[in-house]
């Protein structure tokens, strides 16, 4: 077997995210949004706290594979820092990148170390893993903004 | 068994999958198909496509013959009594629903019992939690030995004076597992309940004969046996079937139909409302006329093989845990497992990309899995139409797998 | 449109029934299958087979991808406002006791009404009727004009404030004629009451757009619109869908199960438990193709020239007694009529004779044969790859069956 | 078309008899056993009386086709007078041959203007039209022995 194609998946910064996930945990008295993805059974947890419209922490936590948790770890990269708004856009954004769909090059700049996730839209399958915490995030993002 | 030539009668056993050989390995999902069934349902609607039990001229009167003596064929296969204790449905899901929603629904008191095992599949789960609710009944589960199998202990203490159901798999979509289903319907019958068998896992890998089960009835789908999907089996006893008001009403099940009162049509039509599957039936009929060509005694032999040769290479890693008995003897021809670290979507993705197609996930046993303490498992499934080279490439491709990500 | 083109797209149209070419006219209880459906079954099962919503290999995928994809397509042809609002069944009478069994049985009570009108099969009466006697509900008809519609007094009349469901068929599958839906989903819904359209005789036929219809619920079958046999359609408003709780249990219809709960997964996948009839939704999937690769335009200009000959042929003979409009501008493609003095079977074994397959009974609608006051008739039903040539041949055999009992 | 084959089925004996069925009525004080074919809608009703074992009187009533009449009639013919054991083992035989099963020339040769239905097995979708009548003669035969 050819482990290029694996790598064509699995790029060496997908693993060491999986591996050594950033902003692994919980935070105390922040809501906790979580999702499940009912084909594997991956859970995953994300908090996000806003401070005057900025995420100013988030965190995320649960089971998955190599592709959940590393989309999880680099989103909260990403995402830090970030005003709500801006941050919508960004999942948004990354929620195109991986159906194979076209994004503005200023997204997948910013996007980042997210954008080479991009790769998951080969593997329909597997497109549900990568998008998991970012869909947790915006619901988590929702629920602050109301 | 002439392996080769075996597998020349499934063409897409002979095509590539992301560059490599397919080596299909998730046949508890669904089996491939011969060409002589993908032919009959060719061939159906070539020369003989009518709408059946309606039609005055030959073209109906065909289609009717044919779909009708599938029905003789199956029973024949099952070993049913008569031919009009086997009726068609959807699938096994459908057979299984269908039950429920008769017998259970015709019969069922608040305080009542249905008892499962901790195996079940969810179409052999959640018919009966459902029924349970509606009826104020109690959902009693027979648990697991150490190894998977049924822990006959736990059967005596479940099954009571008060179970009116007891719902069993004949085999495990998970363990490889076979239940006693004779004597778990002695068991049951003791009690006065009767016994609802999910064949689906079982009658594609062994002779099934319901009398000798004993079964009240017994579910199964065409699409694990090498027929078409959209079929399904259920065989019922016909005295059981007898007290039974239809599910669903329409078209051809009925005798006669004013505005007040409707008079059903004998059993089996009874049961079979609306147009059915008729192409699906006509191809389930050509999958059992190739398994009865086959014959059992050939087909085990060689699913005997594979699954030592599956199950023995799986345990020679040291990280990978199988579920289930770990004797070939006891197992049946499905695998789950687990490698350690690696996540079951990552094992079957990376086998994917070798061209072998396994199962990650719950397998549609959610309950099972909390069971065995894992959120999900890789499963690898055999058909006597694999070869051993067909486990050669999935367990050098595993390995391939765990060096990727244990590097 | 190609007349001869479009046969010979349709093989069975160009064999031999008892020794003369088939003539096809028993469109109504199933249509034949363009080369396009057999073929598109049969290259699923050649190449892309595997379980859907399951499995994270690539065969998996694409076998899933092709499913969902017709989904869509589904929608697009009846114009849902969204995908999610359409799920596959076995049959149209798998979809309407469906609702009866979701949406009736969850909405009814004691001393409601449920409106049906005289022209209805029995897979959109008999379920009703069942339904009402369980809630002491009450079924009332819609009457028919002399000439076979729908008596609109009659309809304002049946339905009132107690009305909770109106089921009609789009088209009969006898008289030929055409129900007014959206006038009556208004008046359903003036009154508090849902309409629920039986489809099966329409969709072949004409373009539907279930939100101008403004229909609740709308069920066809995939074998009645050159499919395959087994696959049916519902479709549903998603606001009603959403609060049903599903009819059968099991397999990919979960998102989490426990021994003691169940939560579903979301519409639509909670109303497909099981294996659905993959090769059948791809099947009907090639045939929406084809169908929208000719256009409702040409097909309709065919099937109205078809049913001219038809009817305007049969009016001829002064001893054919035809049911419904005398008038082709209100008829569609299927007529229902008898011979004085001759039995409906007689003429249908006469014309059988002759390669014509045209069907004698109470076609699945006893309660209109009495209101009709006839035991049974003989009905010919054309679809747009009939020929004038058939419909020559047709009356040709009639009178020669005429003469041959008359003699 | 060919007329031939019309008269293979419809031979000129059965169109005599569906023209102008033989014991065709009802009789009063003697029960009757009603059978109908879902198929097509015709239903048959079947009157027997018998006196000192024998068949004495037979009567058929109702609604059918060509094939179905006139089967009705040419049993009356056959079944008058014969013993009730006797009677039975002619419907018996009546029902194989219809369904093309081998019968014993005995048994045709009593059959008489019958066997001539025997052209029904091969119009399969007739069979039943063909046996409604000595179906119900049947039942009635065996309600009677009881
Ligand atoms: C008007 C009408 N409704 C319902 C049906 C039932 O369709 P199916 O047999 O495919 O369920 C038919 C066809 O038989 C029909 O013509
Ligand atoms: C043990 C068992 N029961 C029931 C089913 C359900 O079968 P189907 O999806 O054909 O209804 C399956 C397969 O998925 C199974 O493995």
């Amino acid at each position: 077997m050819s482990l290029l194609k694996l790598n064509d998946l699995y790029k060496t910064v997908i693993l060491e995210h999986a591996r050594a996930p950033h902003h692994y945990g919980q935070l105390a008295d922040v809501p906790a949004t979580t999702l499940n993805n009912p084909t594997c059974g991956d859970v995953i947890t994300v908090q996000v706290q806003v401070t005057a419209e900025k995420i100013s922490r988030i965190r995320f936590s649960g089971q998955g594979c190599t592709i959940s948790q590393a989309s999880a770890s680099v989103m909260t990269d990403v995402l830090s820092g970030q005003s709500v708004e801006q941050a919508q856009r960004l999942i948004q954004a990354f929620s195109k990148l991986v159906i194979g769909e076209k994004v503005a090059e200023q997204w997948t700049k910013q996007l980042g170390e997210a954008a080479v996730l991009g790769s998951v839209a080969e593997f329909p399958t597997r497109i549900r893993c990568a998008t998991l915490a970012w869909h947790a995030a915006a619901q988590a993002l929702g629920e602050i903004d109301e | 068994m002439n392996i080769s030539e075996r597998r020349a009668d499934f063409p897409i056993l002979n095509t590539q999958m992301n560059g490599e050989p397919l080596t299909y390995l998730d046949n508890a999902a669904t089996t491939q198909k011969p060409q002589a069934v993908i032919d009959a349902i060719s061939q159906y609607y070539l020369h003989d496509n009518a709408n059946v039990h309606r039609g005055v001229y030959s073209l109906a009167a065909r289609a009717t013959d044919q779909y009708e003596a599938v029905r003789d064929q199956v029973a024949a296969f099952i070993h049913a009594p008569q031919r009009e204790s086997v009726f068609f449905t959807r699938s096994t899901t459908d057979s299984l629903n269908w039950v429920a929603q008769t017998y259970g629904e015709q019969n069922l008191q608040a305080g009542d019992e249905i008892v499962v095992t901790a195996l079940e599949h969810h179409s052999n789960l959640v018919p009966w939690q459902q029924l349970a609710q509606r009826k104020q009944a109690q959902l009693k589960v027979i648990q697991l030995t150490s190894t998977g199998e049924l822990d006959w202990a736990s059967a005596q203490q479940q099954i009571t004076d008060r179970t009116k159901i007891v719902a069993v798999a004949h085999c495990s979509n998970v363990l490889g597992v076979t239940c006693p289903i004779q004597k778990l319907a002695r068991l049951a019958h003791q009690h006065g309940a009767i016994i609802v068998v999910d064949g689906a896992q079982a009658v594609a890998h062994q002779p099934v004969n319901v009398q000798t089960l004993d079964a009240d009835f017994y579910a199964f789908s065409g699409h694990k046996l090498l027929g078409p999907t959209g079929v399904g089996v259920l065989y019922g006893k016909l005295a059981l079937l007898q007290t039974l008001t239809p599910a669903q009403f329409g078209g051809e099940m009925i005798s006669n139909v004013t505005w007040e009162h409707t008079e059903f049509a004998p059993i089996p039509q009874r049961f079979e409302a609306g147009t059915p599957n008729i192409s699906g039936v006509i191809g389930l009929g050509a999958a059992l006329t190739y398994i009865q060509q086959l014959g059992f005694a050939a087909i085990q032999t060689q699913e005997r093989q594979l699954t030592a040769q599956l199950l023995n290479g799986l345990l020679t890693f040291p990280d990978v845990t199988v579920y289930g008995p770990q004797q070939v003897a006891q197992h049946g021809p499905v695998v789950a497992f687990n490698v350690d670290g690696i996540h079951p979507h990552d094992v079957a993705t990376g086998l994917d990309l070798a061209g072998v197609a396994v199962r990650a996930g719950h397998h549609c046993a959610q309950p099972l899995m909390q069971v065995l303490q894992v959120p999900t498992t890789v499963r690898a499934s055999v058909q006597f139409y694999n070869s051993a080279a067909d486990i050669a490439r999935f367990l050098a491709a595993l390995q391939a797998v765990k060096e990727f990500f244990q590097q």
